[in-house]
């Protein structure tokens, strides 16, 4: 078995995967919402990276597709993570913590 | 001829009297009562004319008859029928109701209900004769539910009368331990519901042998199979076509039978149903003159006999065993009552066990014309008796006592003389209506002991047991009343005959005890059988009678009227008898126990319980568990449980929706790979 | 171009609207600038005769003007319109309302273009701005704790569901060459290896969040009860048109009838409703807030929508669909307009804050039980013409198609949902009508706009009721 | 020009609109609602007392969505007509009962003319869907009149009533939509029985229920069904769905197993009845009235009306089931009302014996044993309502239900208690008042209708002892008897408006118990088509 070079599509996937259930696990269990959206920031690179991975590693040749999507995901994830901070230092403003465990009030 | 119109207006004249009298103001009784018993009148006139014109030829008259409900190949249907015994006893129903309404005006003259009598009491008599008219079962089931009805009404005249509870005579009694007084009694208005209630157990099995005549006249195909006619047709050769209840032909037959013979168990009082007649003496004397002793219990038997045809020998067995059983057993309870209504009551129910024991000897035997002979006879003599006893109650200040009387005879002597006639007759002495009536009974049930043989003979037995202690019971009544010392000065002062109207009453009755009214026409008009085997059972059954009677009237005479220490003598001699019979042989307490407290209030608190549960509702609203067993599992509960579950279910499920965005991110992901791997698999 | 463009003329519309409305705020005077939301209702008009005149084609392989773009749009609008007119999300305060509307032209814009992308690009693009805007939305009062932390659960949660939607689109695209659905319906019209089935399950994901289907959920309920209800009328119904018009074109143009049998694939669509259908039912019954309850309601309606789709293909499952969508979407709107009235005066929706109601304001409460009853199904309101378009579909597919059985199940389990979910509505009928309360103080009169907007939703519930013919009216605007 | 049987429904929805307007004549309008279907009712039954037939009469049909098939198509049969004129009767009364409601008088009575609409739409809509739509609709006004008017647990039982009958019904929907997506588009020839013609077609055999009837050669005869709603014409079709298959079991046994719980749950049958009691004890006196009085038929009504005709080869299969639970509920119900101490209980459960006769009639499939069980709903309704109402009449006394706290109220109350013993008895079904009528035919139809149904006949007929001991052992507690409470002396009798409600209910049960010719000839022929149409699907 070969370690798949920095050329090879699933080298390029691969670390995607890594990134993107590191990234779903960080949501899943930090408790700071901090944590929470850099996780989420490590998903949307995951997806941004593998756009850009499989532009690139097409079969038919590149494939200019594939980046676009990539700088879409970005910019979007930028705006996101915009508006997600805004909303997070809301949560700061009314309960002085970002703690996922203890901002709890809706529940059922 | 026979005029179309005689027998309706004959069975809607009463009716007419009701609704009448329905509309007197209830301020004036008198006028009700002459309006009424003016109308019973021209009813019993009548009466007498259909009479005079079919008992002479014996032939049976089928009035009017017209279609009431048609059920699409079912018809029922209402109209008059007359036959003799129908006619005879339209007439003395009407005769009765005649005179009891005229005594009933000066019984019930400072009663402040009295305007309810006649409207009731009416209605009561429209009832019955529908029964006794009637063309077919089914008219004569509702003429019989309708007399239930009357009963009811009657029973509840003095429907705020508590029962008697509060008088220290009784009190004293009852701590003596004392039986058979008026305080064993019920309420006015716990006697008309257990009355009624008991009646209809009766009925319950009267419909289910309607049932069996309905399928099998199904089954033949006759469009309205219920009317005596067509049940003649239909039950021919012994046996019903058709099944019910997997039953079939003469077994169909013998079911159907049975299950009139039940709804007759139940109003004419007979064994096991006979507990509810001592209770209804709760109404008026006058009402239970006519309906608890002439007339409507008297139904039963008038139905039995009028559908005799149908009766098998297996059902005919039952009905000789069942008023036999009764005869005795009434007769032995009514030897210890002190409560004197209640002693008439019980020689009542034994009375008609004995027109029962005809019944059941068949008609070979004789047994139809005795026990209808015997109705007649009793019905009359019984009235008067039940009459001369509202006499004597009114003249004691309402008092009913065997204890507190005595000695009446010389303060009302013509009540005392009435009322001997007709004890006279009730035990049977020679000469006496009873004499003539209860010989043929006798005679019938004999014959057909000897004709059957073995167990046959048990219901004659049971007779000849009954009449001797009715000899000794009713002699004893009436020594009680009349004869010997004034017991209680206080309660007796006072006593005098009563109005001469209500005298006149009595005085017009006392000839019908004499046995030269009935005999030898009425055997005639009720198609008794002659011949030798006959007339042989009846000398042997008149030489039984009379020496029971003697041996009964002779140790009641000794006991009551000669020396009061035999009679304690014999209760003591006696004792486990004497208080079995004090006890009514346990049958009403075990009614008591069995139905009423067990099966009637007891089960259907339990029932109520298993279906609702007892717990607040409104906690079981708020999703809180039941706090008893019995909550859950009740029907209610389980249903609740349902609701419960699927809170329950949502309580669950909410849990997951605690909050936590990570195990929302969490439970979505895993979730979601779980989707992803059972997607990819499959 | 010009003529592709002209189809976009709606968006344009819009996109120009939230710009005016912002540039609006900075030139009215203080005090004046309620107008705003006037402004905003004009441009949604706009957008809608833009919409009505708009021609079918397509944009580039981006957008499709299509039948179900040119019914998806109107609903947009109308949706909008009707919050728009409703008023304020927020109590008193006259400066923010500009923003409120331009987020709300923006909600809509996204879900226009969500509605008619025939590109996982656009697609993508479309549900972002819709999700931006519904963030803001749902922590639109700041301030408010409760509304701040829905904002911050529904952004986390719905980056989450971006997230995977976009790891899955991307294998969709690596493994297919295309971002175009008609290219990766043509790609998978032959072969459809494991991994792409895979991949096109994650890209749902997205969907699924946007429609609140299970396990996509989980965020509905708390940013149902914390977000300003007017906020919650819009995130529960605009999202949800354009999900449906975007998912009915997705699965049409991709799944190949060949490969995947639509049954396989309406099995999936089948058993997605029904644990809908069973986690709404229950847990709202176990609920003790309003909003919550409609929350869970919404999850149960999304449901059953996806039961009907799950009756694809044909024309009639997706306007049974649509007219579903259509009663939903005036009921939810009317109902949650009714509970802004009561969560603003009573501080709360939770149904301990709701008893008195019907003695305050009779008129108000009564249409919000009539929208309640609407939303259980009961006959003649426009809920039970829906629901029933919906069960004739499935049990037609259940009854007649061999193999598809389940979807007689799936129909009985909706019918049961349907009784216990009417359990859940009536908790709030009990608070609000039923239970005792202390005399209320008279309450103030409603505005204009908002009694507009509660007519016409009930007018519209029951008229929409009424309207038999209605799935083989959009069965024809539809197919024609 | 709307037609009579349109305004039966009309009026009361429009006098329930009238009713909201200010001021104080809403009871009017209510009384006036209710007066309309009650003279439409009456002159109908009248028509069918003096022509008998099984034909629907007084039929109107206006068209409402094409694409489906349903439309707005009312008429009635004999027992239609009975039951409207019933539902009008009883609305009536409970609104003179209720005439001095003062808690949102307005509100009450819209909501009861309301329920009226919907209860009317019922009876005399010949369309499926409308049937099930109205059928839905009543629980709302119900809902909020037990829930708003109701006694101190009003909300428990409300939501109760509410969940469960929804619960109940919501197969009988699939059902219907089932019928309706297995016609085929262009419609289905099916053949026709020679008696359904005759009974059912006006002009000779050319059409049968409007639609054209070919005739070919071999004598058969047949009719193309379009697909719709329309009962008469889903009737034809039964024959096809005993062939479908739906989970396991044929469509038609589905379906009638879906009316048969939604009916079951209405009538109440047990051990589907416990929301009864709450309801009925929870309800204010005039709701309780048309709970028992028009409602609970409604369940014996859709049997009548759907269960029998769509699916006869089920209800000859499923026959004795039905006569087994009514059984069950003559007897259960029996017992447990000898048990209760809540005299508004004590009549529910009485209701739930009542009904029990209902379905022994209707499933023996005989034509007295149907018509009986038509005739017990109509007298039940009746007796039913008079006996809430005078429970009624005592609660607003004494402010209490309760039966032992009572007694020798006929002191103070005679009119009172004769009135209450003529329901009592009508209640223990005795000859000569209402409730004897259809018991007894109920009974003789089971006696002669052969299977297992003369043991559930015998079985039936032990109910005349405990109806009879229930009945008048509350009697005695109520009305007989010393006086129990020294308080009660100063009760007044009824007064007018009370007599006004129960006195009509008194003359019509001794009418109807004396003379009940004219409604059993009213509703029999109709019974006969039903029983002749199921006993066509014997193999």
């Amino acid at each position: 078995m070969s370690i798949p070079g920095p050329d090879s599509l699933s080298a390029y996937l691969g670390v995607a995967a890594v990134l993107f259930s590191a990234g779903v696990l960080a949501m899943a269990t930090r408790r700071n919402a901090i944590g929470v959206l850099l996780g989420l920031e490590l998903m949307l690179n995951a997806a941004a990276l593998q756009f850009a991975a499989y532009g690139r590693f097409r079969a038919d040749g590149l494939d200019p597709q594939g980046q676009t999507a990539a700088v879409f995901v970005i910019v979007v994830a930028a705006a996101e993570a915009a508006v997600a901070l805004a909303l997070l230092f809301a949560v700061y403003r009314t309960s002085k913590d970002v703690d996922l465990e203890q901002t709890r009030e809706l529940r059922s | 001829m026979i005029p179309a119109w005689l027998s309706s207006a004959i069975l809607l004249a009463p009716l007419a009297a009701a609704v009448l009298t329905l509309l007197v103001p209830r301020s004036r009784p008198a006028l009700a009562h002459g309006l009424a018993a003016g109308v019973m009148a021209g009813c019993t006139a009548l009466a007498v004319w259909l009479a005079t014109l079919i008992v002479p030829g014996g032939v049976a008259y089928q009035g009017p008859h017209l279609p009431w409900l048609d059920l699409g190949g079912l018809v029922l249907g209402v109209g008059t029928f007359v036959d003799p015994m129908g006619a005879i006893m339209a007439v003395i129903v009407g005769l009765l109701a005649t005179l009891v309404l005229i005594y009933n005006a000066w019984y019930m003259h400072d009663d402040e209900l009295a305007g309810r009598f006649p409207w009731q009491f009416s209605l009561f008599v429209f009832a019955m004769l529908t029964v006794v008219l009637a063309d077919n079962l089914f008219m004569s089931f509702v003429g019989w539910e309708l007399v239930g009805l009357g009963s009811y009404l009657l029973i509840g005249f003095w429907f705020a009368k508590p029962a008697v509870k509060d008088d220290a005579f009784y009190q004293q009694m009852k701590g003596a331990g004392a039986r058979g007084i008026l305080e064993d009694r019920l309420s006015p208005a716990h006697a008309q519901l257990k009355a009624f209630v008991m009646n209809r157990v009766g009925d319950a099995g009267f419909l289910i042998g309607i049932g069996a005549l309905l399928a099998a006249g199904v089954a033949s195909g006759v469009r309205e199979p219920l009317t005596w006619s067509n049940l003649a047709l239909i039950a021919q050769g012994g046996a019903l076509p058709g099944t019910f209840l997997g039953l079939s032909g003469s077994e169909l037959l013998t079911l159907a039978c049975l299950g009139i013979f039940c709804g007759a168990v139940g109003k004419s009082a007979q064994f096991p149903l006979h507990t509810w007649l001592p209770d209804a003496m709760q109404g008026p004397t006058t009402a239970s003159s006519i309906i608890h002793a002439a007339t409507m219990v008297a139904a039963g038997v008038f139905l039995v006999a009028r559908c005799y045809p149908l009766f098998t020998p297996d059902a005919l067995a039952v009905v000789g065993w069942i008023g036999g059983i009764t005869c005795l057993l009434a007769a032995s309870i009514a030897c210890v009552q002190w409560d004197l209504k209640a002693v008439l009551a019980y020689s009542t129910v034994s009375q008609l066990g004995l027109m029962f024991v005809a019944l059941g000897a068949g008609a070979a035997a004789g047994g139809q014309a005795a026990g209808i002979g015997h109705l007649f006879t009793h019905a009359l003599f019984k009235c008067l008796l039940f009459l001369c006893a509202g006499s004597v109650i009114h003249a004691c200040a309402g008092h009913q006592d065997l204890h507190r009387m005595g000695g009446l005879m010389r303060r009302m002597p013509i009540t005392a003389a009435c009322a001997g006639v007709a004890v006279l007759a009730i035990i049977g002495a020679p000469f006496f209506s009873g004499f003539w009536s209860k010989d043929a009974v006798l005679a019938a049930a004999l014959l057909h002991g000897q004709t059957a043989g073995g167990a046959a003979w048990g219901p004659f037995l049971l007779a000849c047991a009954g009449s001797l202690l009715t000899a000794g019971y009713m002699l004893r009544w009436w020594i009680r009343i009349f004869a010997g010392h004034e017991r209680d000065h206080a309660v007796c002062h006072h006593a005098h005959d009563p109005a001469w109207y209500a005298s006149a009453v009595l005085i017009v009755l006392a000839p019908f005890t004499v046995m030269f009214v009935w005999s030898p026409w009425l055997g005639h008009a009720l198609g008794a059988p002659h011949s030798e085997a006959h007339a042989h059972a009846h000398h042997s059954a008149m030489l039984v009678a009379s020496g029971l009677l003697l041996v009964g009237g002779g140790f009641a005479v000794l006991a009551f009227w000669w020396k009061d220490a035999i009679a304690a003598a014999a209760a003591r001699a006696l004792r486990p008898l004497h208080n079995a019979c004090g006890e009514l042989w346990g049958i009403d307490r075990l009614w008591d126990v069995l139905f009423t407290r067990g099966l009637g209030a007891g089960l259907a608190r339990v029932s109520a319980v298993l279906d609702l549960g007892t717990r607040d509702r409104l906690a079981s609203l708020e999703g809180a568990a039941p706090s008893k067993l019995s909550d859950a599992l009740s029907l209610d509960g389980l249903i609740d449980g349902i609701g419960r579950t699927c809170r329950q279910i949502g309580l669950s499920s909410a849990a997951w929706h605690d909050g936590r965005l990570g195990a929302y991110i969490g439970l979505a992901a895993v979730i979601g790979a779980a989707i992803l791997l059972l997607g990819v698999l499959l | 171009m010009t003529g592709e463009l002209s189809h976009l003329l709606p968006e344009a519309t819009l996109a120009v609207g939230v710009l005016l409305v912002l540039v609006a705020d900075m030139l009215l005077p203080a005090g004046r600038k309620a107008s705003a939301g006037l402004l905003g209702v004009v441009v949604c008009f706009g957008a809608l005769l833009a919409a009505a005149v708009s021609q079918r084609g397509s944009v580039s392989d981006m957008l499709a003007l299509d039948a179900l773009a040119q019914l998806a749009r109107p609903g947009v609008l109308l949706a909008t319109i009707l919050v728009l007119v409703a008023g304020r999300a927020a109590d008193g305060r006259d400066d923010g309302h500009a923003a409120w509307v331009a987020l709300m032209l923006a909600l809509a814009l996204g879900a226009l273009v969500t509605a008619g992308s025939t590109n996982l690009v656009s697609l993508y693009l479309g549900l972002e701005v819709m999700s931006l805007a519904g963030y803001a939305l749902a922590g639109w009062k700041a301030g408010d704790r409760r509304s701040a932390e829905a904002g911050m659960k529904y952004v986390l949660f719905g980056g989450a569901a971006s997230g995977l939607m976009l790891f899955g689109m991307s294998h969709i695209y690596g493994l297919t060459g295309h971002l175009d659905f008609a290219g990766i319906g043509a790609a998978l019209a032959t072969d459809m290896p494991l991994p792409v089935l895979a991949a096109l399950i994650l890209a749902g994901a997205g969907i699924a969040y946007k429609l609140a289907i299970v396990p996509f959920h989980f965020y509905a309920p708390d940013v149902y009860q914390g977000a300003p209800a007017l906020a919650v009328a819009a995130l529960g119904t605009i999202p949800k048109i354009a999900a449906v018009a975007v998912l009915v074109r997705a699965i049409s143009l991709t799944v190949p009838d060949t490969l995947v049998p639509p049954t396989a694939f309406g099995l999936a669509l089948a058993l997605a409703a029904i644990a809908s259908l069973l986690v709404s039912a229950f847990t709202a019954v176990a609920s003790r807030d309003a909003k919550r309850i409609v929350a869970f309601s919404a999850i149960g309606h999304a449901g059953t929508v996806i039961l009907a789709l799950a009756c694809m293909p044909g024309i009639m499952p997706v306007a049974a669909a649509a007219f579903y969508l259509a009663a939903y979407t005036v009921a939810n709107i009317g109902a949650l307009v009714c509970l802004a009235v009561f969560e603003r005066e009573r501080g709360s929706a939770a149904l301990d804050a709701l008893p008195g109601a019907m003695r305050q304001r009779p008129w108000l409460t009564a249409a919000l039980c009539l929208f309640l009853f609407s939303l259980a199904g009961i006959p003649p309101l426009a809920g039970f013409l829906a629901k029933w378009g919906v069960l004739r579909e499935a049990l037609r597919v259940g009854l007649g198609e061999a193999g598809r059985e389940h979807m007689t199940v799936a129909a009985l389990i909706l019918l049961a949902s349907t009784a216990v979910s009417a359990w859940s509505y009536l908790l709030i009928v009990r608070a609000a009508v039923l239970q005792p309360a202390p005399e209320q103080p008279r309450a103030a009169r409603l505005a204009p706009g908002l009694v507009a907007v509660v007519l016409v939703c009930a007018i519209a519930s029951v008229g929409l009721g009424l309207w038999l013919d209605g799935f083989a009216s959009i069965a024809r605007a539809l197919g024609g | 020009m709307i037609g009579a049987l349109t305004w039966s429904v009309v009026a009361p929805l429009a006098c329930g609109a009238l009713c909201l307007l200010p001021g104080r004549a809403a009871r009017w309008f209510a009384l006036f609602g209710a007066l309309v279907p009650l003279a439409v009712g009456l002159a109908a039954l009248g028509d069918f007392a003096r022509h008998p037939g099984a034909d629907f009469r007084l039929v109107e049909s206006y068209p409402w969505a094409a694409s489906v098939g349903a439309g707005w198509t009312v008429g009635v049969d004999g027992i239609g007509a009975a039951m409207l004129a019933l539902s009008g009767l009883v609305a009536a009364i409970a609104t003179i009962s209720a005439w001095n409601e003062t808690r949102n008088p307005r509100v009450y009575h819209a909501l009861v003319m309301l329920l009226l609409a919907a209860m009317n739409g019922v009876f005399v809509t010949l369309d499926l869907l409308v049937f099930y739509v109205c059928w839905e609709v009543m629980l709302v006004p119900m809902l909020a009149l037990i829930g708003v008017w109701g006694g101190e647990q009003r909300r428990y039982a409300a939501l109760k009533f509410f969940v469960y009958t929804l619960a109940g019904s919501v197969l009988m929907l699939a059902m219907l939509i089932m019928l309706w997506n297995r016609t085929p588009a262009g419609g289905r020839t099916v053949a026709v029985q020679a008696i359904e013609i005759q009974a059912h077609s006006h002009d000779g055999g050319a059409t049968l229920h409007g639609l054209p009837v070919e005739r070919f050669s071999d004598g058969s005869v047949s009719v193309t069904v379009p697909r719709g709603f329309d009962l008469r014409h889903l009737q034809l079709q039964w024959r096809t769905w005993e062939g479908e298959r739906v989970l396991g079991m044929s469509l038609a046994a589905f379906g009638f197993l879906a009316v048969l719980l939604a009916a079951l749950v209405k009538v109440p049958a047990v051990p589907l009845h416990t929301w009864l009691p709450h309801a009925h004890v929870q309800a204010p006196t005039a709701i309780s009235v048309l709970l028992a009085g028009i409602l609970l038929k409604l369940g014996v009504y859709a049997l009548y009306r759907l269960a029998w005709p769509l699916f006869p080869a089920q209800a000859l299969h499923w026959g004795w089931l039905i006569g087994v639970i009514g059984v069950i509920g003559i007897l259960w119900g029996a017992w447990v009302a000898l048990g209760q101490r809540d005299l508004k209980r004590l009549v529910a459960y009485s209701s739930v014996s009542h009904m029990g006769f209902c379905l022994l009639g209707l499933a023996g499939l005989t034509a007295a044993g149907a018509t009986g069980g038509m005739v017990q709903a109509v007298t039940h309704g009746l007796g039913s309502s008079l006996l809430f109402l005078l429970v009624g009449v005592i609660y607003d006394r004494a402010h209490h239900r309760n039966v032992d706290g009572f007694g020798g109220l006929a002191t103070p109350m005679p009119r009172y208690a004769w009135i209450l013993l003529i329901a009592a008895l009508a209640g223990a079904g005795l000859p000569g008042l209402a409730g004897f009528v259809g018991e007894a035919m109920a009974l003789f139809g089971s006696f002669t209708a052969g299977g297992p149904f003369p043991w559930l006949g015998a079985l039936a007929a032990l109910s005349v002892i405990l109806s009879a001991a229930y009945m008048l052992w509350t009697v005695k507690r109520v009305a007989y008897g010393p006086l129990a409470h020294p308080e009660h002396a100063a009760y007044t009798d009824l007064d007018a408006r009370e007599l006004a409600a129960t006195v009509p209910l008194v003359v019509l049960i001794i009418v109807v118990g004396v003379w009940p010719a004219p409604l059993v000839d009213a509703l029999r022929p109709a019974c006969e088509n039903l029983v002749a149409h199921v006993r066509s699907a014997l193999p």
